[in-house]
Parts: structure tokens; C-alpha cells; sequence
């Protein structure tokens, strides 16, 4: 591979380069914009649904364009794409298996009280913080 | 078939039993058929001297029928299988008749807690009524049972109602049963907790009617001492 | 490489288990040096060497364990000789430490690293392994592992006791298990075993995909290498979220965390999900290796060629992937939702196609052949047979509604022991008879080897038909003493239990033939010359043992493995490696 | 010791070496998606776990995906490098890479600390044991990739092993690629 490679010209070197620097600059708007999205909705507009494009689905183009680009799987064997992608698919079937048990807290025949607890009694408590910020300094650096 | 072993004493176990039993004639009959043929070959085919082993590629289709057809009709049998195991499933495990009787149990290291409704007919009420590695129930009556775990997994099983179900720290599960016959049985932890796994035995007392009520009558008698 | 030289070098190997322990000391005048030679090899033999001894010790000390709980179960708070007393804290780490040892560390080091090791360089015409010093490491971690395993048990609190699937809370907390150490050394030990054999796996399946001798096409590689293969890249799919599972595990123990801690907003199931996501698959990564040492096998022993090779591939491939599909029928009543299980009764007794399919191949194997019943095919045919019973039992455990009942009980632990029995000691046996001149030089006595055959398999099935049947009346597993059990302590039961443990004895005894054999056979056996079973596949084509490097020239492949009884052809064997 | 020649067959066509990273990949995969599976599940259906999120310092995780994201690039550039040839110039962007690697571990560093000095330790509940051992466990890969890194530095300076430059680029790619999910599920997520 480095054999062919060095053949090429300086053009094609520059060229690559070019690339590379392209790639990595989508990156960095991406990356801006995924960090705003969720500063926008704490800030200005509370949005649900933006924060989730622009925190997730935007780190799937991201992660895309690492994977294709810098891994170089755009030009790797059809094999090894197979093989990763086999390897995340177990893991939505693990998902996909186990949430029912562990995400929901309640289902046929059973309940998980102590989940539910947990989840009332820490949302009061930070229902009860909210409304009086003063009590807790450590809670206001996060932003 | 396994009423041979141990005694059918809830309205489910012989629903289990018979899936048994249907399983073991499926599986008996691939077993015997396998095994006979296995052996058969075995002995058909040992070395004799000047015969040669045939050539035998077992690609092509006449060759491959030999164990296609087996193949379709361990699928059938799956699929009688799998709709025998769901049918019970869903009647011991998915859903549940209506209760006549709640009763909560809490599985700890290394004892199980046993919590019914005193007088008021109502859990978590004063007057409710505890004991100690003894259940009392009712015969011919459907009970409810509340299953929790204070410390570690426990598992509340009693082989001859062919009950069993982990109780779980932080959850409440619910499931049912109903005894069709009076008597003593043992209740057994079928899921390891630690040391005294071994010595969690309980016991299931199971009386008609009159008898439950009267001991009911002087469990009430006895806490209000 | 001489054969004096050679006959030298087993002379140590029968220290296996000393040098595990650091005696190096008298060895010193050899000219690669001992620790060189043995400790610090880099050749793919005399790795899977040393993976064949670790796991024979480990093995021993898991028979010894076994020996001291039956002992209880039969004759309970009696003193067993050569242990004393059991306690109830004592039963648990046995079983506890019982299971580990023969999963992780006897079938998964013998089936896939020691003959992994041995088969795939020899099978596929290299002279090592693509990372040799991998390869080294990975041993190295796997001892490692055995020796923090073992050091677990004489920490203070003795070693883990709360069953090889480690469900917390139990696990999780030392107020309840009350083993502070010994409960992380054991996660440590396990989690460890795992860096070993995903190291291990990654060079199988590598050295595999990339290095198969010149015209060795996908249909030619042996059996036993495409299991092999299979089951490493199985393990490796399946048991990343068990190591971030025993990781989490392990937090939990010593620094307080909350991942399976209900009142914190963790979840004690998460972790038997996690457990059997992996667990499920780990009992395919150990059959398929043996049911590929079985094919290599039988084939050889009946002349034939193996029926319908892609189909046993494609069963295998279909096997793997389904694997993932029925984790969950460990936990039907372990308190997962009931809908689920519905959904999990139907793939995993749909598992029974490729795996009767499987079964049906080889018995279609035999027909038409010209079976010689030498000790390895004697092994080999025990595996099918006994296997069969593992594999229609398993059924009544995998269909839900039955499950209620046959859950945790005795029953269960028949059928696994039905499947493992035949997995980890029939097709290692198998595969030892089979490959022992390959890998010594030398040829076992059949007539031992036969005795050792029918007093493993009789004695086997004497063990564990009997707990079927206490199983079915209601014993349940773990329990240490079923004197507190009135129900369960009728003479019937109790004749029972006692058969069984008296049947395990006879199965021990039985077993030091097979050692005598062995290392009798390794020093003063006869002779094997290259291709004692006149067998086809490349590791027979060069001499015996091999020397560093395999092969004088590395050959060329020109056909598939099974080309036995030819049609036209005076021989009724054609080497992969014969020209024309 | 000299390389059996089983390393050097290529079956697949792809290199041996390479390909045993795609298989090491594979396995990682399996067990940070084991991980932030079992995250996802509890994050999802524990609502308090948003509030306990807010507790963490968003404008540094966004400072290190961006300090990662740049590290990736210059493991690139090592890799462009060592493809032509030259091991010097590779070697020295591998230390800007592992720079990158030492900067992420400061901030990282800074951190916990901050947040452990005001009580959210890994035992406070199950958020803040996900928390650490999640990211705790990336920060493994970060300096067990910087170290191999550095070894690999060693052989390219003098021209040798320059393929491994690619591989570890690789994996590095892959430690950026899991930070890129770990930032908005452990800090945004609120």
C-alpha cells in the first residue's frame, strides 16, 4: 500500500493533505454546532428535540466521517465493515433484549419499587434545589 | 411423569406435568430413532477386510434428503414445542385469575416472611398477620402472592404446586397459585444467597376452610396478647 | 531437531504443573535454557502444551472438588477423606469454584487454546501462529489468571462462594458473601482469563483468515479450524459486555458503586443479562471446537469423507448466530418480564435445528464407511452419543412453561453436565488420543485406553442419569444438605444420590489409567512415524513431533481435508498436500 | 526474533497486522456498547439522572472532544507520513498526537477533581458510577494508546515498523470515535 502510495506525484500528496484538513475542519463546525444546540436550549429556547439532533445526531455524522475518513473504512475490504457492524448490531440486540427489564420499571406482574422511589424522591429533591439555588454553590459551576 | 416423583397439589401442576410429558415423548422418540441409527451404523459399517469405505459427498440433493427431511420435522416439532411451553407460560406465569387471598412474602437470609391480612382483610394493616418459614393457605382458593427480597436473590419454590419465581431486592412480583389439596409440603430457595442457603427450609400448610379460619383466629389471639 | 534431544524435552513436561510454580532452578543446563524453552516459548506447540497441562491441573483440582461435594450430598456432615468436613460455606466455594474451573479454566484452555494453538498453524500449512509473542502473552495472562483463581481461595475469608454465575446483590456486597477478597479475586481471575483468550482469539481467527497455506480455498480448511475460528470470534461478539460487566462487578465490591444496587438507582438483573448475554454463546464457544475435533475425527476412523461439509458449515455459522437470540432463557423465572419469555422460548428451542442437524451429518457420516474403533473414535462416537441426551434435554429447559419447574433444580445441572461432560472431557480425550503422536512423537496404548474409554462413560452416565431423576423430584442445585428437606429425604432420593457419588468415584479411579497411559506412552510409547491414521490433513504430513517451524518445506494445498476412499485410487487416503 | 512467515500471507488481502486490529476494534466495540448499553438503559428510564448530569462540566468535555478531534487529525498525518516514507516526520506527529492524549488526560484530570471535592464521587448512585467508570474506562484506552504510541514513535524515528503507525492511528480514531458518543450521553444529556 505505502509502495503505490509513495509513486504518487506531489500533487497527489498535496491533494491528500487538502483532504484530511477538509475532513477535519467539517469536524470542528460539527462539533461547534453540537455543543450549541444544547447551550441554545438550556439558554433561549428549551428544545427537547434540538439537543437530541444536535447532540446525537450529529455525533453520528462525526463518527461517520472519522470511521470513513480518517480509519480509512471508505477504502477498507467490504469484510471488515461487515465484521464492525456485526459487533454493534449484538449490541442493539443486547438492548433491545434488556431494556425491558432494566429501562422500564414496571411491567406484567412486577414492579420495581425501589427504581421508582429512587427516581421520585431524587427529583424532589432537585425540584426542591431549583428553587432554592442559593443552598447549593456546588450545582452552579456545571454550566 | 413427574407425578411419579413428587405429588400434583396446585390446579397448574398437572398443566406442567402433561408439557413435560409431551416434551419427553418428542424428544424420546428423536432420541431413540438417533440413537438406534448411530449404533445401527456402527455396527453395519465396521472395517471388513477388502471392502472400502464408500465415496460419499453428501452435496447433492437425493444425498442431502437423507438429512433434510429430518431437519423439517424437528421444525415441526419445535414449533408443537414451542406452542405447548407458551400456553402454560401464559397461564401460570403471564396472567392471573382474579384473588381470592393476597399474601405477601419476603424472602431474607436465611428465613422466609410470610405476611396475610388479618381480620380487617387487608395487607399493611396492624392487625396483619406474620409468621416464619410457615405459609397457611386455604385450599380451593386462588391466592395472590406479593414476592420480595430484603438483602440478596432468594427463590420462592415449591416443587409440588411446580411453582417457582425469584424474589428480587427493589421489586415487588406477583404471581399465583391455587391448592387443590390439603397437606404439608416443603418450600425450598432455589437460587443461591449466600451461607444458609442450605437452611432456608419452609413450610407450605395447606387446610380447608374451617381449619385455616380457626388458626387465623388464634394468630389474631396470639398478637393482640 | 534428534530424537534424543526431543525425548529430553518431554522429560520436563510431565513438571507442567511444578513450573507453574517457579522450578526452574535444576533445569538450567539445556542449551536454550529452561525457562527459554518452556516458559518463554514463542512456538505455537509447545504453548498449547503448556494450556494442555495448566488445564489438566486446573482440571484435577476441579475433579478433587467435585469428589469433596458429592461426598457431602451423599453422606452429608460426614468427614470426606482428604478434606475433612464440609460446611456450608465450604459446599458453596466448592460448587462455586467446581463450575468456574472446568468452564473457564479446563474446556475453554484445553478446546480452544491448546488445540487452537496446536491445529490451526499445523491444519493450515504455517510455521506459527501470525503473533507468536501474543500468543506467549496470552499464555502468560491465562496463568496469571489460574494463579490469582487459586490464590483466591486462601485469602482471609476464604475464596467466593456465591455460584460461578456471581448474581449480585450477593456478589456484589461482602455483608452478604462475606468473602470481602476472595469475591474479587475471583471477578479479577475471570475477567483476566478473558484478556487471555481474547488475545488468544484474535490470533486464531487472524492467522486463519490470513495464512493458509497457497491453494487452500474456504472449503478446504479442516473442520476443526473453522470451529475454532467460529467459537473465538463468538467469544469475542459476545463477552465485551462481560468484562464491562465484571468491571462494573468488582467497583461494586470494593469502591461502592451503585450498578446493581436497587435503592441507588442500580438493577440486580442488569447483571444476569449481562452474565448469560455472554454465558449463553460461552457454551457454543466450547461445543463447536468439540464437534470439530469430532469431525476430523470420525472421518478418519470410518475412511470416509464428512457429509455435507458445507452444511455442518452453515449449521455452525446458523448455531453462532442464533446463540445471541436465547440469553434470556436462563432467567425465565429469575424475575424478567413473562412476555419476554415468550419470545426467548421460541429461539431457543428453534436452536435445536442446527444443532440436530449437526447430529444427523455425522450419523450420516458412518453410513457407508469402514469403522475402525481405535480409542479416539471410540471418544468420538461416546461424544455423539452422549451428547444427544444433553442436547433433547435441554429442550424441556429451554420451552418456558416447563422451565417453572425444572428450574435450578437437579435436572438442569444433568443436562448441562450432559452437554459439558461429552464438550470438555470426551472430545478432549478424543482429541488427545487423537493428536497425542502428533504432539509427542510417540503412540498411546490402545488396550489402556480403551479401559479408560468404558470406565469414563459408564461411570458418567451411572453420575448423572440418577440426578435427572432427583431432579425431577424436586432436588434443588446449591443446597448442601436436603436432611432439612422432608420432602426431598425419602430413601428413593437418598439411594439416588449416593449411586451417583459412588459412580463419580469409580469415574476418578478410572482416571489414573489414563495419566499412566499418558505419561507412560510419552516416554517409552512406540514410535508413531509421521501419519499413524493414515489421516489427510496437513499436521500429519510432517514429522512427529514437529519441529520449530513445522514444516522442512511449507506445503501447498491441493484439495479438501475429508478426500478419503477415492474412487479410482489405490490408497484410500490423498494428503491436501499430494500433487496430482 | 524473526517473523514467522505466517504473519506475512495475506488471504484476505488485507494486512496481517491490520487485520488483527479490526478484530481487536471489534471486541472493544462489544464492550463499551455493553457499557453505555447498560448506561442508556438506566439513563433512560431514570429521569433524575438529568439532574445529576447537570452537575458535570459540559464546557470542558466539549474542550476535550475538541482536543481529541485534533489529536485524531495529527494521528492522521503520522499515518500520511510513514506512508511516504518518512519515519522521522511521522514520529514527531505522533507526539503531537500523544500531547493531545496528555492534554485530554489533564482536563479529564481537572476535572474529577472538581467534581470529587464537591462530593460527587463514583459511590454517591448509580449516574455518577456510570459516570467514572465510563469515562474511566476511555481514559484507559487513551493512555494505554499513548503508550503504545510512544513505543511505536521509537521504531518510526529510525524508519522501522512504519505500518504500525496506521494501526495505532486506528485505534486512536476508535478512542476518538467512542469519546464522540461519551461526551453527549455523560454530559449533555441533561
Amino acid at each position: 500500500m505505502s509502495d503505490a502510495a509513495a509513486t504518487h506525484g506531489e500533487h497527489d500528496e498535496a491533494a491528500h493533505l487538502a483532504h484530511y484538513m477538509k475532513i477535519y475542519r467539517t469536524l470542528v463546525v460539527l462539533f461547534l454546532v453540537s455543543v450549541s444546540g444544547p447551550f441554545i436550549s438550556d439558554h433561549f429556547v428549551h428544545s427537547k428535540a434540538l439537543v437530541l439532533v444536535t447532540a446525537f445526531g450529529i455525533a453520528l455524522v462525526k463518527a461517520y466521517l472519522v470511521c470513513a475518513h480518517f480509519m480509512h473504512l471508505n477504502v477498507e475490504k467490504k469484510f471488515v465493515i461487515y465484521m464492525l457492524t456485526t459487533a454493534l448490531v449484538f449490541m442493539f440486540l443486547f438492548f433491545a433484549g434488556v431494556s425491558p427489564d432494566i429501562m422500564e420499571h414496571r411491567g406484567r406482574n412486577w414492579e420495581n419499587v425501589a427504581a421508582r422511589e429512587e427516581t421520585a424522591s431524587a427529583l424532589k429533591e432537585q425540584a426542591e434545589r431549583a428553587a432554592h439555588p442559593g443552598e447549593h454553590e456546588g450545582a452552579e459551576h456545571a454550566e | 411423569m413427574i407425578e411419579h416423583y413428587i405429588e400434583q397439589v396446585s390446579t397448574y401442576a398437572a398443566d406442567i406435568d402433561n408439557l413435560i410429558t409431551m416434551i419427553a415423548v418428542i424428544t424420546g422418540f428423536w432420541f431413540v430413532l438417533v440413537e438406534v441409527v448411530f449404533l445401527g451404523l456402527i455396527v453395519a459399517y465396521r472395517k471388513k477386510p477388502g471392502v472400502k469405505a464408500q465415496y460419499i459427498t453428501g452435496e447433492e440433493k437425493h444425498q442431502k434428503r437423507w438429512i433434510g427431511i429430518p431437519h423439517e420435522l424437528v421444525l415441526l416439532c419445535d414449533i408443537a414445542v414451542i406452542i405447548g411451553a407458551v400456553r402454560v407460560w401464559v397461564d401460570v406465569k403471564q396472567t392471573m385469575p382474579p384473588a381470592q387471598e393476597t399474601v405477601r412474602i419476603i424472602g431474607q437470609q436465611w428465613a422466609w416472611s410470610f405476611v396475610q391480612p388479618g381480620p380487617d382483610g387487608k395487607l399493611d394493616t396492624a392487625d396483619d398477620i406474620k409468621t416464619v418459614d410457615e405459609l397457611h393457605v386455604k385450599v380451593d382458593t386462588t391466592y395472590h402472592f406479593k414476592l420480595e427480597a430484603r438483602d440478596v436473590l432468594h427463590s420462592f419454590s415449591v416443587p409440588v404446586f411446580r411453582l417457582k419465581q425469584d424474589a428480587i431486592p427493589g421489586r415487588v412480583i406477583t404471581g399465583w397459585f391455587r391448592a387443590k389439596k390439603t397437606g404439608t409440603h416443603d418450600i425450598q430457595c432455589a437460587e443461591i444467597c449466600g451461607i444458609g442457603h442450605g437452611l432456608m427450609p419452609a413450610r407450605i400448610v395447606i387446610e380447608s376452610a374451617g381449619e385455616h379460619n380457626a388458626w387465623m383466629a388464634a394468630q389474631a389471639a396470639l398478637a393482640t396478647k | 531437531m534428534s530424537q534424543p534431544a526431543e525425548e529430553h524435552a518431554h522429560a520436563h513436561d510431565d513438571h507442567g504443573h511444578d513450573h507453574d510454580h517457579g522450578d526452574t532452578g535444576a533445569h538450567g543446563h539445556h542449551e536454550d535454557g529452561f525457562i527459554k524453552k518452556y516458559l518463554w516459548s514463542v512456538d505455537h506447540k509447545m504453548i498449547a502444551k503448556q494450556y494442555l497441562f495448566t488445564g489438566m491441573a486446573m482440571g484435577l483440582i476441579g475433579g478433587f472438588f467435585s469428589y469433596a461435594f458429592r461426598m457431602q450430598m451423599a453422606y452429608p456432615g460426614h468427614n470426606v477423606p482428604g478434606f475433612g468436613v464440609v460446611s456450608p460455606n465450604e459446599y458453596n466455594q466448592l460448587i462455586t469454584n467446581h463450575g468456574t474451573i472446568m468452564i473457564f479454566w479446563l474446556a475453554m484452555p484445553v478446546l480452544i487454546a491448546a488445540f487452537g494453538n496446536f491445529l490451526i498453524p499445523l491444519m493450515l500449512g504455517c510455521d506459527d501462529m501470525v503473533f507468536p509473542r501474543i500468543n506467549r502473552l496470552s499464555y502468560q495472562i491465562f496463568l496469571l489468571s489460574a494463579i490469582v483463581l487459586i490464590a483466591s481461595w486462601f485469602v482471609p475469608g476464604g475464596g467466593f462462594g456465591g455460584a460461578w454465575t456471581a448474581y449480585p446483590p450477593l456478589s456484589a456486597k461482602s455483608q452478604y458473601n462475606l468473602t470481602p477478597l476472595g469475591s474479587t479475586m475471583w471477578v479479577i481471575a475471570v475477567a483476566l482469563e478473558f484478556v487471555a483468550f481474547l488475545l488468544g482469539g484474535i490470533n486464531f481467527v487472524t492467522t486463519a483468515m490470513n495464512s493458509r497455506a497457497p491453494g487452500m480455498k474456504m472449503f478446504d480448511i479442516p473442520m476443526v479450524v473453522w470451529m475454532i475460528v467460529i467459537a473465538s470470534i463468538l467469544f469475542m461478539a459476545s463477552v465485551g459486555p462481560l468484562v464491562a460487566g465484571a468491571v462494573m462487578l468488582v467497583f461494586d465490591q470494593q469502591l461502592g458503586t451503585g450498578f446493581f444496587d436497587p435503592v441507588r438507582g442500580g438493577d440486580p438483573i442488569l447483571w444476569q443479562h449481562l452474565f448469560w448475554f455472554f454465558g449463553h454463546p460461552e457454551v457454543y464457544v466450547v461445543l463447536l471446537p468439540a464437534v470439530g475435533i469430532v469431525a476430523e475425527i470420525i472421518t478418519v476412523f470410518s475412511r470416509k469423507k464428512l457429509f455435507a461439509y458445507k452444511t455442518v458449515l452453515y449449521t455452525a455459522f446458523g448455531t453462532a448466530v442464533l446463540s445471541f437470540f436465547v440469553w434470556a432463557h436462563h432467567q425465565f423465572i429469575a424475575g424478567i418480564d413473562p412476555r419476554m419469555a415468550n419470545v426467548f422460548t421460541a429461539t431457543t428451542v428453534l436452536i435445536s435445528i442446527p444443532i440436530a442437524e449437526m447430529m444427523f451429518v455425522y450419523v450420516a457420516t458412518l453410513y457407508g464407511g469402514s469403522i475402525t474403533l481405535t480409542t479416539p473414535m471410540l471418544w468420538a462416537l461416546g461424544f455423539i452419543g452422549e451428547f444427544i441426551i444433553g442436547g433433547v434435554t435441554g429442550i424441556f429447559l429451554g420451552s418456558s412453561g416447563s422451565d417453572i419447574y425444572f428450574h435450578d433444580t437437579y435436572f438442569v445441572l444433568a443436562h448441562f453436565h450432559y452437554t459439558f461432560v461429552p464438550i470438555a472431557v470426551i472430545a478432549v480425550f478424543a482429541a488427545t488420543t487423537y493428536w497425542f503422536p502428533k504432539m509427542f512423537g510417540t503412540m498411546m496404548n490402545e488396550t489402556l485406553g480403551k479401559i479408560h474409554f468404558w470406565g469414563t462413560v459408564i461411570p458418567f452416565n451411572g453420575i448423572f442419569i440418577p440426578l435427572f431423576i432427583t431432579g425431577m423430584g424436586g432436588d434443588h442445585r446449591r443446597i448442601y444438605n436436603y436432611a432439612n428437606f422432608p420432602e426431598q429425604w425419602t430413601p428413593h432420593l437418598i439411594q439416588m444420590r449416593e449411586f451417583a457419588t459412588v459412580s463419580l468415584l469409580v469415574l476418578i479411579a478410572f482416571q489414573g489409567i489414563f495419566f499412566i497411559n499418558f505419561f507412560y506412552s510419552m516416554f517409552k510409547g512406540k514410535p508413531a512415524g509421521n501419519n499413524p491414521w493414515n489421516a489427510n490433513t496437513l499436521e500429519w504430513q510432517t514429522v512427529s513431533p514437529p519441529p520449530h517451524g513445522n514444516f522442512a518445506e511449507l506445503p501447498n494445498c491441493y484439495r479438501g481435508p475429508y478426500e478419503y476412499s477415492v474412487p479410482g485410487r489405490e490408497e484410500d487416503f490423498w494428503p491436501q498436500n499430494e500433487v496430482g | 526474533m524473526s517473523r514467522p512467515i505466517a504473519t506475512t500471507r495475506s488471504v484476505t488481502g488485507i494486512a496481517t497486522g491490520k487485520l488483527a486490529v479490526w478484530w481487536v476494534l471489534a471486541s472493544e466495540i462489544v464492550i463499551f456498547g455493553g457499557l453505555l448499553c447498560s448506561y442508556l438503559m438506566h439513563r433512560l428510564g431514570h429521569p433524575e439522572f438529568g439532574g445529576y448530569a447537570a452537575h458535570t462540566n459540559t464546557a470542558l468535555g466539549a474542550t476535550n472532544t475538541f482536543v481529541l478531534l485534533t489529536s485524531s487529525l495529527f494521528a492522521v498525518r503520522a499515518h500520511f507520513e510513514a506512508e511516504h516514507g518518512r519515519g522521522k516526520s511521522a514520529a514527531n506527529w505522533l507526539y503531537m498526537t500523544v500531547g493531545g492524549a496528555l492534554t485530554f488526560l489533564c482536563i479529564k484530570g481537572y476535572e474529577w477533581h472538581h467534581e470529587i471535592s464537591e462530593g460527587f464521587v463514583i459511590s454517591k448512585n448509580a449516574f455518577w458510577s456510570f459516570y467514572y467508570t465510563a469515562a474511566g474506562l476511555h481514559a484507559c484506552h487513551v493512555i494505554g494508546g499513548a503508550i503504545i504510541m510512544l513505543i511505536i514513535a521509537q521504531d518510526a524515528k529510525k524508519n522501522q515498523e512504519l505500518q504500525r503507525v496506521e494501526l495505532i492511528g486506528i485505534y486512536w480514531h476508535f478512542v476518538d470515535v467512542v469519546w464522540i458518543f461519551l461526551f453527549p450521553l455523560l454530559y449533555i444529556a441533561k
